[in-house]
């Protein structure tokens, strides 16, 4: 097992050298030249001022040498200085990671919480009135795009009955504290995880729901049942934790789902999180901090999938590694 | 004795003309209509395609054709006639339903109607083309790391974990603006946008492909082909092909409904297809404009109709596949 | 193994019971909070808001609820912000109104947009200098007994330490300070130079040797040949591999004066490489590194020159700037060697900045300890940063304020989207903000004047369309696409009330604008199609070409799905397709866009100007103006530009505009579109609104007087 | 014509789907009915000798395509202490048979449509209608008074519990009031009855047994609270040959050992022939012929019978090709109204085309289902005087 980690976790870093590699060639090929961008608005720039503030934010450098000097530096955990916000990367990835990570981790706890126990009831229910309904909604969920759904919502609940806030993190009228502040906080994060978990839930459900079929008609549940076994204990016990394999698998492609979803939710709901400022990045041609996000979740990617390779194992005991 | 046996052998045939024979395509066909959701969602997809397909021809105006409106008079004047020029010239923006324009017109005085043809054309057009694509890489690449294993497989896996590791979105986001920079017409970016989106989606299809691959080699009838010493070719075309088309199938329909959501997406974010072409994408996006979503149900409820229905559809048909290949096959 | 599941499944239970607590406490709040933001004078919801500020244990929330319907919070609803609030090195103007808020400048624009004394003053004297030149003296003096948020005092020297930080050499932020013409400024900002440059601008003859050895300059020079042959050589290779397959007169390999020829330059026959950089060096007087940067077909002259020459020379160690002076603690004068309209603006209307707190660790051509506090700002402004987290800028009213402690106890600055802000005031979440205006928004806010109320100023600003002279080249051609453009329905179907087309590109918020310019270019395909044959073009199977070639131009918008020029493009797109001509449009984001501009690859684009507080415009429209996208340039033009900048004389002043726009408009690089208005909107429900300014205008709004603000 | 036919087939398939869908919709119903009155499933034996009496047994599939009688009417007893061999070609009801004394058939699509499976339960001395009994009656029989063995080792234990949660779930299920302990010894004590004594076995996972081993663990489970009736379903079908031989040898001896009717369902007739003491020869969901081993091994009657005996491979006997019966089993949806065999029937006479066989004492314990025995059926009924006949109902014994 701890063999298998350590091999893993070298063949990721390889994958990672990969990826950035691939990142920093595309990302060098972005033509939104921040010096230009900045300084276009302004009639009195000169082009001596601009010439010495490429030079200042190493933007004169070619993409191989760019690339080794910033590679020699990321190997240091130093990600370079974000041309927008004028800060270390890693501080800032540090500072906006919360909000990402809390929108991005109750979705997907939420996500599981239903598609597991509905697609469970789906599948037990199969043909049934209960089973076109979830599915159907499901598959709704996952039939329009995310900002659709957020327009829509955001139209009827915040905007139309007012009861829960337009966007934002926190009310900024009020100067809650301590518990206040977190139920405050996560009124402002019903809205964006609705949209999250309605959008994803829909295909994880229908997973759950085709593998607990699968289950269900499996052998070893009949023999569950020829004991005598109570249903709920046969669902519950023996079928439940068969579905659960194929499902940990899905952990590690979570990740990079979630963290591409919070991209647009973030930015429909002003939340500032990682995507939102990723995609103030790409607008503004801020490569230092786009490859610092992008090669976080790369990692995160790959760490996700080694956890759920781990999981693997310790839900399924055939697998040994 | 003779009579019994002539006896036997016409109730034989007899049962054999009942017990109708199929071929297993028949059978995927025959499981596939059984299933009326996917019926419909064949119906809804051949709808759509009639739709976008005929409809231009018949609508009297051109996709980002403007109309202008005489404040004076009231009369709607055409992008191609002469007196747009004049001084009491407005432009006819988010103009009611009315008969001219049976869906009204959109914030920048278009049809909304007729953009919703046209931009059908995109929408469809995108997911198939970028279905395909992913296809055809995510199979070639897959099928060659399942079938000769080793380190070519090793470095195809590598790969394909490095694909799954970049989030798309951002990528898309940059990427979409180096096409800008590296001068790519207008009306080709569609086509870069769908090549790139295809290249970036084969590391799923190539990991799935590869699966199947392993697992049927190990199965006995492939084991047994190989002991009889056939050619490869033969072996890859005869067997392993007509096996992994299932799952490919399956990616297909699924993929499509994916696809065609992901170039809203991009169309959200400004970087999906350009003006003045139009897609549903690009048409249901002015959602983020909140005088418009309150105001103009008749711009953004119909392109989100047409999204919902296509997509829907997709799933219906890949659902309806799923069960006619296998009822038990999983994604 | 068994262990690690238990702790797999402790580990999902816990997230489990969060993400419960989580949405049962948001379902709580919902109701209350509804309550309580719908009607705040009905009594049974008062006892509710009571009830949660109760269980909250909050003070604030508590006077905020309770009993007496105050608000002691403003909050003000910005797009995005970068968080550098530093007036140095902010680059958003988002980020720059929360500086507003917590920096006083010394001076400030009245409504009018003329400069006025806010907590310092400034005045200008011409002088005659001993070497008989005229010199301009600004004296510039503040408040005595002001101090900052922290309670330090403010001297002039804190205002001098401003200067020099905006005159660093490593400075990179917005503001042009270091361009002035201020006595002694070139030489503290250009203390270093490249080698290369520093002995060829001090010529073959030059005798002083500190920087550099007598061997290091004559085998300079002896390289210079070399590489400027090199260099030649590159643009002789660049115009003969790029003629055209079957040119009549086809330039052959090694004919230095043919290749010079197309390029521009006349040599006597059988010239040499060396001899055609020399012609080169001879046209620029001397100047390499424009000769350089200008002529290059690849490589620049330094890089051929290699190395050696590239390192940095330091010329002098100048530490003060000699035009700059201190008088006493609270007045300096600031010394400029020519006249500048806008040198008032530059010197007074700039924040003070504290230099006990930004000063720490500061030394010339190091500004890393500046910057470092961009996140922590402190000022003497009337407000006092707290905190930026969660999107929200926490500012507290500053009791130290030189103009009297701000009535308003605290200002929240939060992130919000354009799309939202709007409603975000109508819901009551945020209480001032500036949409961008449409007849939509009036309507609604009409339709609900207790929530809100709004104030529309015009932009210091204009879009417009502009056409790159060097792409394309005949002025018939352009005159042709100027006539193409059909502004007023576009402009009147997106902005109604709230935009006007324009005529002359220059802001008319701005008191030069000539009132009374006339349509230049009025919309006429037929007179454009006339235009077009006028420069050569002929119809040919239904195209419209001149040498083979169908006339195709390429635009560049941004944003266009929202952008009200798009049907101009679209009209003009269709007009040039019926006459046989092609209009390429393209849809790109906004820095792609400029990017793209700046780089001079569209032939066309739209775009608008913003902020302009004066109205030269030699940066735009001058020969060596940075701005200067359209790249057209005239001798006649860049004199009258110096002309107004010289002229004090306001009348004077705007004939010379004027003439000046006509020049401009003449040479149809620039179609001005449009001047749109910019819209505030108030909160009505927790504002006192009487306490706004009587006046708003493009140059003054509420922050100018925010330590007169009052809520409800 | 076709088109018609088309159109038919359609109306038809629709019908089907209807109908199927108010099938399910009363399954449901009665699936999700927490209590069912006692009243509903009481009953008597005929025979209290008996532990179990099929009476007119109709277990059917409602599949798409219609409704498919897997068991159609199928009537014998299990008399207590005895082994009783179920024997037919596959597909021919055995299995449904014996799922359906459990109640485990694949819910909604299979449902018992009607009959009843009576049992006569030792403990409270009740005898049930296990057709109509409630889930709750049903989970107390299940693994503790009737168990099951079934055939496929490999995948009737659960790959992700060890054998000990496995088989000590089973016990204490049933044995509330013993503790861990208990529960574990008992386990180990099962598990040395099929002749497992390994150190740690209860710690291990199926995988890491073979597969023998496995179906050794499945027995103990089946025997582990001292059934009244274990049905086999197979047990030997999936294993090598050298390990079938164990476990039959395990079976044979368990059955002298326990006190235990058993049920084995097997296609294979050596089998039936060592353990069996009577024999039910099923074809198509119906019992074609049913009698003592002796009956059916040295005095076949149905032909389908004589033919199953024909096509066993013989040790002392040379034959050129094994025999085997021509044709195929009619399409379940479809049956016809006349002999199910007829159309493979060697034998067949102009009664054969009439109605369905009723069935035929041929002595005491012989019966079959067959017009060829029609007078040798009256003959016995006259000498005999025995038992009336109604339907196709019949007893062993």
């Amino acid at each position: 097992m701890k063999q298998y980690i350590i091999k893993r976790l070298l063949i990721s870093i390889l994958v990672l050298f990969g990826v950035s590699i691939l990142l920093y060639g595309i990302a060098h090929m972005v033509p939104g030249d921040y010096v230009s961008n900045i300084s276009s608005g302004n009639q009195n720039i000169t082009p001596e001022m601009e010439q010495r503030m490429r030079e200042a934010y190493g933007l004169d450098k070619g993409p191989v040498e760019g690339y080794i000097s910033w590679l020699g530096d990321a190997i240091r955990g130093d990600f370079g200085t974000s041309f927008v916000y004028k800060e270390p990367v890693t501080s800032i990835i540090i500072k906006y990671m919360p909000a990402t990570l809390a929108l991005a981790g109750i979705s997907m706890v939420l996500e599981l919480l239903l598609a597991i126990p509905l697609g469970i009831l789906a599948a037990r229910r199969q043909y049934s009135f209960t089973d076109y309904t979830i599915v159907a909604i499901a598959i709704v969920g996952i039939s329009l795009p995310s900002f659709f759904f957020a327009a829509v919502l955001k139209r009827v609940f915040a905007i139309g009955l007012g009861v829960l806030p337009i966007s934002g993190m926190v009310t900024a009228r009020a100067n809650f504290t301590g518990f206040a502040l977190f139920a405050d906080m996560a009124k402002h994060f019903v809205l964006p995880v609705t949209v999250f978990v309605l959008t994803s839930m829909g295909s994880y459900l229908r997973y759950v729901r085709t593998n607990m079929l699968e289950v269900l008609s499996a052998d070893y549940v009949r023999t569950a049942r020829a004991k005598g076994l109570p249903e709920r204990k046969v669902i519950a016990k023996h079928a439940f934790r068969n579905t659960l394999i194929p499902i940990v698998t899905l952990f590690g492609s979570m990740i990079p789902a979630l963290f591409s979803g919070a991209v647009i939710t973030e930015s429909i709901f002003a939340l500032e999180g990682l995507g939102n400022i990723a995609l103030k990045a790409v607008y503004a041609g801020d490569i230092p901090y786009l490859m610092g996000f992008n090669m976080f979740i790369a990692a995160l990617t790959l760490i996700g999938t080694l956890v759920s390779d781990v999981l693997y194992a310790v839900v399924d005991p055939r697998v040994r590694y | 004795m003779e009579d019994l046996q002539e006896r036997n052998q016409l109730e034989q045939d007899e049962f054999e003309q009942n017990q109708v024979i199929l071929t297993p395509g028949q059978l995927v066909a025959k499981r596939f209509f059984r299933n009326k959701l996917a019926c419909v969602g064949l119906g809804i997809i051949i709808v759509m395609i009639l739709f976008c397909a005929i409809g231009p021809f018949i609508s009297p105006y051109g996709e980002y054709e403007i109309f202008y409106i005489n404040s004076t008079t009231g009369e709607e004047v055409r992008m191609k006639e002469d007196s747009v020029g004049g001084s009491d010239m407005g432009i006819n923006v988010k103009a009611p339903i009315s008969s001219a324009h049976w869906l009204g017109t959109d914030a920048d005085g278009r049809d909304v109607m007729t953009r919703l043809m046209y931009g059908g054309r995109i929408s469809l057009f995108v997911g198939i083309i970028v279905v395909a694509i992913e296809l055809v890489i995510g199979v070639l690449m897959g099928g060659i790391a399942g079938y000769y294993g080793g380190a070519v497989d090793m470095i195809i896996m590598r790969l394909v974990e490095i694909f799954n590791s970049i989030p798309f979105i951002p990528l898309m986001l940059i990427i979409s603006s180096v096409l800008f920079a590296s001068g790519v017409k207008p009306q080709h970016k569609i086509f870069w946008i769908m090549g790139i989106m295809g290249v970036l989606y084969w590391a799923g299809v190539a990991r799935l492909v590869r699966g199947q691959i392993l697992s049927l080699r190990e199965l006995e009838y492939m084991q047994a082909a190989e002991a009889t010493g056939i050619r490869t070719s033969k072996k890859i075309l005869k067997h392993l092909i007509p096996n992994v088309m299932p799952i490919i199938i399956l990616i297909a329909t699924m993929d499509i409904g994916g696809v065609i959501l992901t170039e809203s997406v991009l169309s959200y974010l400004g970087v999906g297809i350009a003006w003045p072409f139009a897609s549903w994408g690009n048409m249901v996006d002015v959602v983020k404009q909140s005088v418009i979503l309150k105001n103009y149900i008749n711009i953004w409820l119909p392109p989100g109709i047409c999204i919902l229905l296509t997509v829907l559809a997709w799933n219906f048909i890949g659902d309806g596949m799923r069960d006619a290949f296998d009822p038990r096959m999983k994604r | 193994m068994k262990r690690m599941r238990q702790a797999l499944a402790l580990l999902l239970s816990v997230a489990m019971l969060t993400a419960l607590t989580a949405c049962g406490g948001g379902g709580d709040q919902k109701s209350n909070e509804g309550g309580n933001e719908g009607d705040s004078n009905a009594n049974t919801t008062q006892e509710e808001g009571n009830e949660t500020a109760d269980n909250e244990e909050d003070n604030s929330t508590e006077k905020e609820s309770g009993g007496t319907g105050t608000y002691d919070t403003l909050v003000i609803g910005v797009q995005p912000l970068d968080g550098v609030f530093s007036p140095f090195f902010y680059q958003s103007a988002y980020d720059d109104q929360v500086n507003s808020l917590i920096f006083e400048s010394i001076c400030e624009l009245n409504p009018d947009g003329e400069l006025v004394d806010n907590c310092g003053h400034v005045e200008v004297k011409e002088e005659k200098a001993e070497d008989g030149s005229t010199k301009y003296v600004y004296t510039v003096s503040i408040k005595e007994g002001m101090t900052f948020s922290d309670g330090e005092a403010i001297t002039i020297d804190d205002v001098l330490f401003t200067y020099y930080v905006y005159a660093d050499p490593s400075y990179d932020g917005m503001s042009t300070f270091a361009t002035l013409d201020i006595d002694g400024m070139a030489d503290y900002v250009n203390s270093e130079k490249p080698l290369w440059k520093a002995i060829s601008e001090a010529g073959k003859e030059n005798t002083d040797f500190t920087n550099w050895t007598e061997e290091q300059q004559t085998k300079f020079w002896e390289d210079l040949d070399v590489a400027g042959a090199a260099f030649a050589q590159e643009i002789v290779d660049a115009v003969i591999a790029g003629q055209e397959e079957g040119a009549e007169n086809p330039i052959q390999e090694g004919d230095v004066k043919g290749a010079a020829a197309s390029w521009g330059f006349e040599l006597a026959d059988g010239a040499t490489t060396l001899d055609f950089f020399n012609a080169m060096v001879e046209q620029y007087q001397g100047d390499l590194a424009t000769l350089s940067d200008t002529e290059t077909a690849g490589s620049s002259l330094a890089d051929l020159l290699g190395e050696t020459y590239t390192q940095m020379v330091a010329l002098s160690d100048v530490n003060e700037i000699r035009g700059i002076q201190k008088v006493d603690d609270y007045t300096c004068t600031i010394t400029f060697n020519s006249p500048n309209i806008s040198a008032d603006k530059q010197v007074a209307w700039t924040s003070i900045m504290p230099e006990h707190y930004y000063g720490a660790g500061f030394s010339k051509g190091n500004l890393d300890s500046v910057k470092e506090k961009n996140t922590a700002p402190l000022g003497s402004g009337a407000y006092v940063f707290e905190s930026y987290d969660n999107n929200i800028v926490s500012l507290t009213a500053n009791p130290n304020y030189w103009a009297g402690e701000p009535k308003i106890p605290n200002i929240k600055v939060q992130t919000v989207n354009e799309e939202d802000k709007v409603d975000l005031v109508l819901n009551g979440e945020i209480d001032v903000t500036d949409p961008s205006a449409s007849t939509e928004i009036i309507e609604q806010l009409e339709a609900e004047t207790d929530k809100a109320s709004y104030t529309l100023v015009d932009n210091p600003g204009y879009g417009y369309i502009g056409i790159n002279a060097e792409r394309v080249p005949d002025l018939n051609v352009r005159k042709g696409l100027m006539h193409l453009m059909n502004r007023a329905p576009a402009i009147s179907s997106y902005y109604g009330e709230l935009g006007a087309v324009i005529e002359r590109p220059m802001t008319p918020t701005l008191a030069e604008y000539p009132d009374d310019a006339t349509e230049y270019y009025g919309y006429d395909p037929a007179k454009a199609l006339e235009y077009f044959k006028a420069a050569g073009y002929e119809e040919k199977d239904g195209k419209l070409v001149k040498d083979g070639e169908q006339l195709t131009i390429t635009v560049g918008i941004g944003d266009s799905a929202t952008h009200p020029s798009t049907p101009i493009l679209t009209q003009m797109a269709n007009d040039m397709e019926a006459m046989g001509a092609q209009l390429v449009v393209n849809d790109m984001q906004f820095n792609i866009l400029n990017t793209e501009m700046t780089g001079g690859n569209l032939d066309m684009w739209v775009m608008a100007w913003g902020n302009a507080t004066d109205c030269d415009l030699t940066q735009i429209f001058g020969s060596k103006g940075g701005s200067n996208y359209q790249r057209y340039s005239d001798p006649k033009i860049d004199a009258i530009q110096a002309e107004i900048l010289k002229t004090i004389d306001f009348d004077e002043r705007c004939k010379l505009v004027a003439e000046e726009l006509d020049m401009i408009m003449e040479a149809a690089v620039y179609m001005p579109v449009y001047q749109r208005k910019n819209m505030e909107i108030y909160n009505a429900t927790t504002m006192n609104l009487d306490t706004l300014p009587e006046e708003t205008t493009t140059y003054y709004n509420y922050s100018k007087e925010i330590e007169t603000l009052e809520m409800q | 014509m076709s088109a018609l036919a088309n159109k038919n087939q359609k109306k038809e398939l629709k019908e089907v789907k209807k109908f199927n869908l108010r099938k399910y919709r009363e399954y449901n119903k009665m699936m999700r009915k927490k209590r069912v009155p006692e009243s509903e499933y009481l009953t008597k034996m005929k025979n209290p000798e008996n532990i179990i009496e099929f009476d007119n047994l109709q277990s059917y599939f409602y599949t798409d395509v219609g409704t498919v009688k897997a068991v159609d009417g199928v009537s014998f007893d299990i008399p207590r202490g005895k082994t009783i061999g179920v024997v037919g070609e596959s597909g021919c009801g055995k299995s449904v048979t014996s799922l359906s004394i459990m109640r485990l058939l694949q819910g909604p699509q299979g449902q018992i449509a009607g009959g009843e499976i009576r049992f006569n339960q030792q403990s409270t001395g009740r005898v049930l209608n296990l057709a109509k009994a409630s889930i709750k009656e049903m989970e107390k029989i299940r693994g503790n008074e009737i168990s099951m063995i079934f055939q496929e080792p490999m995948t009737t234990l659960n790959p992700v519990f060890t054998i000990g949660d496995q088989l000590c779930e089973c016990i204490s299920l049933h044995n509330p009031q013993m503790n861990k302990k208990d529960v574990e010894q008992r386990a180990l004590e099962t598990l040395k009855m099929v002749g497992i004594v390994r150190e740690g076995i209860l710690k291990n996972y199926p995988h890491e047994l073979s597969g023998g081993m496995r179906q050794r663990v499945v027995i103990a489970m089946a025997l582990a609270c001292d059934p009244q009736l274990v049905i086999a379903d197979e047990p030997t079908t999936a294993l090598d040959v050298t390990i079938q031989a164990q476990i039959l040898d395990l079976l044979r001896e368990l059955k002298n050992k326990i006190n235990a009717s058993i049920m084995l369902i097997t296609h294979d007739l050596g089998v039936v022939a060592e353990m069996a003491d009577y024999v039910v020869v099923m074809y198509a969901g119906r019992v074609v012929e049913q009698g003592t081993a002796d009956d059916i091994f040295h005095h076949p009657a149905h032909p389908y019978t004589i033919g199953l005996m024909k096509s066993r491979p013989m040790l002392n006997q040379k034959v050129d090709r094994l025999y085997s019966i021509p044709g195929n089993v009619p399409n379940p949806v479809n049956l016809p109204a006349h002999c199910y065999f007829k159309n493979r029937c060697e034998s067949c006479v102009e009664a054969c085309s009439g109605a369905y066989p009723a069935m035929i004492s041929l002595s005491e314990t012989h019966k079959v289902s067959c017009h060829l025995h029609r007078e040798a059926g009256a003959a016995v009924r006259q000498a005999g005087g025995a038992k009336k006949q109604t339907g196709g109902k019949q007893n062993v014994q």
